[in-house]
């Protein structure tokens, strides 16, 4: 059924899912799970990646560039038409905020698994988003309107109060984005902003918001019918960042009281029916430390820290997401959501957290996955997939649950040491660190806790001397046989043990 | 068999004997290492201490994993070790120390020019690759003696950009 | 603290466990979680068991043979004693279960993790067992008591009807089991019976029992605090078996709704309390068609089916066990235990499907673990390590969630297609072709099913023609090589394509 | 070259030609075909059809793992698979088949006797292994010719335990 909005809402029994990595990999399961067949696409990069073996078949799109892959409408639109593939499911990333691919799919008669092309537009806009949500009587954090003259803008900054941030009507990414702590660095700001937002996205328009001090991250899960239903699924703490990167998420948060997620929800519903949206969708706000928030912007697909949600509710967002696409209604009533226990997404990423977190690129030679009660791993990298620098480094997502959030911590840590990958870095140690801090476990921190007062240095290691001998036996070894030329398949079945004089005569 | 294993500036004297058993550091200690038949893993009894770990070797060093934290090892024996304390490590020959791009990407920035004197881990190049700006660092305190690229530049994986001189104090 | 029954509660920070495989490594990962140290025991066929590589210490207990090894109480004691353990976990199976082996940790001054020796003696004897609950209000299958003679056992069954079971007071595992349908078998069934008790057990005391027709195996979890307080954690489905050996469960049942769940969990406090029950226990009960519930035995330990009532309840058994055992009282109350969606396990096993169920023993060359959402694998056995001949089959255990039963077996089956295990045969198919069976589907199955009425005959494998196309062209490759001499390294990036000049014209 | 694969008694002829490509059972299929660097896991295309497994050489046929299933097959290039063909399968040279022990265990039964005309899949030995009892059946129709163990045996993998003959109906 095309809608009035342009949404086109049917049933189908072929899903393209136009994305790689763990995302793909999520949607890929939902759509298994659901009886849905499946079509995969694949850069050159990619041939060896997971997501195209798990998929029911599999398309060639381009060399691994994405601008040359996975980000060419025509060619995505061409495949589904080729397979027969009704509807296409965009993950997060790539083309899942392009409101002109969501209009392509609906002209092509394919379901776009996401909201109307509208929406996404507006949102995708920061200054019509802002006024959008502000006339449905969502609270936003006090700033300018775009357009405005410097003269203007340093004004309202002084009313408002510093310190401020210059930002772009068009950014993203901590891009355009300046800091101001007093009204003589305004001038500057404005110029190097503008700078940046020109060459970054081709638009020099400013504007200037109120700077929220030990703000934290905190974002509201919605989906939305076709149907006129919107539902909010409770909220994830994701203040855990470093330069605008999300790294440990959680669900429950900290700081939001039964209150305060009952208002904020609310609030997220009025937002999302403001664009009339449909499927599912976040509200990020900032709320500061006497727990005011304010609308920051709204993510327009399924959000990489979902997992928490779906464990603490139950639900699973990414069939939800297909239900909804295929026209049916939601199950659930606001009522019928409640929240069990506490969840905590640790996002694993080929980089190296003792050296400026540099990217890793490789080709993973071990990978042994935690396991066991409360574990969920969403992973789109095995052994013998290669981590190539075209892409993110995101490796996979680790889960816990826990009746706690204690708990869910402990059985983290316990699931950090056991997640074994071999062949990249990985920032499997930041992590474990994190977990060992006591700011963490006391829930103080803010969006700047891990740039301003975290650091790897402090860590401690435990096991270098047993790191020291294995290495020294794996090297005598190696040593050993090429000594005596004994057969390399004789090789992997080597057990050594020795008892020193001492321990012998002891016995 | 005596080897020098360095972990993290921290070394240890490790003895192999067939009649002595294994003695770090001068002290005997009961060791029983088993390498699985597959999957890669090694399991090593200390003194009835279980330990698992990843153990692969690389060019010139050995990775091992345990419990997340990746350990690299240089491994020698005494005569490598001593060869080895002679020459000074990590630095090509003439003394130049070359920052190289540990990835594809675009130069994002050079935030030094030749002859600035820098610091190890200090910021020289602004690398974007795999969606992220990622900073290389000078890996001695030095002299800027080259800058091969500039700002826009696409680079390859290994391609010099930043060459760093050691002598600068003694200049 | 030593209790007047003989249970010694008291807190442990170092805890022995005297199991392996799966089990072992599940203590061993509640025991992470609770910050609790942990020592392994392993027989020579266990060195390389993972069981040992993830625990904190680790001991040799002695040859493969189990009663040489894991069923040598003294030598498990000692190695508590050398290490400094102040608890012992004996999981499921070997001595978990040993009256004995309980009061010689006490005596020891170590904590038996389970119930006061006393209790699991009586509840080990079937005519014990049988006669405490009796007494304390517990419906039980019809039937006698022992040392009746043939003739008072005669006269009883005709009472209570045929088809009856002779049953072996000192039995378990379906020995010394008959089925008698008629009066006329009566005679030769006692003979046989008792032939086979006596060899098995050294005792031939038979009874006999209303069998129960169309019946579910039905079970109630249990926890008891040492302060007094016991609670259920809902009802397991585990109808599904061969032999008597357990081979899929689920959490709820079809057939157990709030009211009977209430009733039998009542009923199954009451048994536990007969006993004077502590820690974890189940209650396993048969339901005829009518809705009627017999007690059939207590199992005095954790079991092998835990993790479903853990999926459905958010309750982590095995740490509730650790927690019991260091005196602690139980954080939950009755009305607190709320049961969410719908969980199923399969127990994966060495064994081949198509040839009788025959064991498979080997050494894993590959395993591939199914992730992501709703699915938990407990596992015993990772790539590289042997399936002895000296244990049970069991491998791993796949548990999956859920909101609804259809939910949770179509993600069974996902999670069952995405699981890799090679070098051994496991019964993997056999769970694919229950989930697509029409009775499994429908709930409509007793503990006779498999045997019965259930066939692998009638599987239709789908994908014949792509394996013989696989190990074509692996053989291919490998004559290639053999005959060019390619160097041994360059063999692991080969990749083959090949288009037809048919598809090369179309282009 | 042209492979014979046999898989569950169904022949596939499977060409693989330099110019034409890969043709079964005479059709041209579009094929690509990875095997990872690592993991063991090979990826197959065919016609955009994607399926993943696990293959692996035994001493006289493949294994291959897809999607839980275990498929057996035999690959034979033409001339092999002539030569297979004038012979019996699975038989020792005088036409007797040898039940063996799977594995270590212990005999529970065995509940045919020497001269007993057995059909293929008749149980004929129940071995104890594993905590379970096992049922151990004829590979094929004949008479029972040899009986070389009895109940409360030990016995070792790969022990035989019943000789088969299947020359009865020509008796």
């Amino acid at each position: 059924m095309l809608r009035d909005d342009g949404l086109l809402v049917q049933k189908f029994d072929k899903l393209l899912i136009a994305n790689r990595g763990e995302i793909a990999m999520r949607i890929l399961r939902a759509a298994r799970e659901l009886g849905i067949a499946t079509v995969a696409v694949y850069s050159d990069a990619d041939r060896n990646a997971p997501h195209v073996r798990f998929a029911d078949e599999a398309y060639h799109i381009g060399p691994p560039a994405a601008r040359d892959s996975y980000l060419v409408m025509d060619r995505i639109i061409d495949v589904a038409q080729r397979s027969g593939a009704g509807a296409i499911h965009p993950g997060y990333g790539f083309l899942a905020e392009r409101e002109k691919f969501a209009q392509a799919c609906a002209d092509a008669g394919i379901v776009f698994v996401g909201p109307p092309a509208r929406a996404i537009g507006i949102m995708g806009d920061k200054l019509m988003a802002r006024a959008t949500v502000m006339a449905a009587g969502v609270p936003v954090v006090p700033g300018t309107t775009p357009g405005q003259t410097d003269a203007e803008m340093s004004a309202a900054a002084r009313e408002m109060g510093f310190p401020v941030l210059v930002k772009a009507a068009a950014g993203g990414g901590g891009k355009g984005m300046r800091p101001v702590s007093s009204a003589a660095g305004l001038a500057d700001a404005f110029a190097s902003a503008r700078r940046e937002a020109k060459a970054a996205f081709g638009d020099d328009t400013v504007y200037i918001e109120k700077m929220i001090i030990e703000a934290r991250h905190i974002e509201i899960q919605l989906l939305a019918d076709s149907h006129g239903n919107t539902i909010y699924l409770g909220e994830r703490e994701c203040s855990l960042q470093r330069r605008h990167q999300k790294l440990i998420e959680e669900a429950p948060s900290f700081v939001v009281d039964d209150d305060l997620r009952r208002r904020m929800g609310e609030v997220a519903v009025a937002a999302a029916r403001a664009v009339n949206y449909v499927n599912a969708g976040t509200i990020e706000f900032l709320v500061d430390r006497d727990k005011n928030f304010y609308f920051l912007e709204m993510n327009t697909r399924v959000q990489v820290e979902h997992p928490v949600t779906e464990l603490v509710t139950g639900i699973d967002i990414v069939q939800e997401q297909l239900r909804i696409a295929r026209g049916r209604r939601l199950r659930l009533r606001q009522e019928d959501v409640v929240i069990n226990g506490w969840a905590i997404e640790c996002r694993i990423n080929a980089e190296d957290p003792y050296n400026s977190y540099l990217p890793s690129t490789g080709v993973i030679t071990s990978v042994q996955l935690p396991t066991g009660p409360g574990v969920r791993v969403d992973t789109g990298v095995f052994e013998g997939n290669e981590i190539s620098p075209y892409y993110d480094s995101m490796i996979s997502k680790l889960i816990c649950y826990g009746e706690t959030r204690g708990e869910a911590v402990l059985r983290m840590r316990r699931a950090l040491e056991e997640y074994r990958i071999m062949g990249v870095k990985t920032n499997i140690p930041f992590h474990q660190h994190m977990m060992d801090s006591h700011r963490f476990l006391s829930g103080q921190f803010d969006t700047k806790f891990v740039e301003d007062r975290f650091s790897m240095d402090d860590r401690d290691t435990a096991h270098a001397l047993e790191a020291a001998l294995l290495a020294t036996l794996a090297a005598h070894e190696q040593n050993q046989r090429a000594a005596q030329l004994v057969a390399p398949g004789a090789r992997d079945t080597s057990n050594w043990k020795w008892y020193s004089r001492w321990e012998r005569l002891r016995r | 068999m005596k080897y020098i294993a360095t972990v993290k500036d921290q070394e240890y004297t490790i003895e192999i004997d067939a009649d002595r058993g294994i003695l770090i550091d001068g002290r005997p200690q009961e060791v029983d290492f088993r390498r699985l038949p597959a999957g890669g893993v090694t399991s090593l009894l200390m003194n009835h201490r279980s330990v698992a770990a990843v153990v692969e070797e690389r060019s010139d060093h050995w990775e091992v994993l345990i419990e997340g934290e990746l350990y690299s090892v240089q491994v020698q024996d005494e005569r490598a070790y001593r060869l080895g304390r002679m020459r000074t490590t990590g630095m090509s020959v003439d003394g130049e120390a070359i920052v190289a791009s540990p990835m594809p990407g675009i130069i994002v920035a050079v935030p030094v020019a030749v002859g600035d004197v820098v610091q190890r881990g200090q910021k020289v190049v602004i690398l974007e690759s795999m969606k992220m700006e990622n900073e290389l660092r000078a890996p001695c305190d030095g002299v800027v003696t080259h800058i091969h690229v500039s700002a826009g530049a696409s680079v390859e994986k290994d391609q010099p950009l930043v060459g760093i001189s050691q002598e600068h104090d003694e200049a």
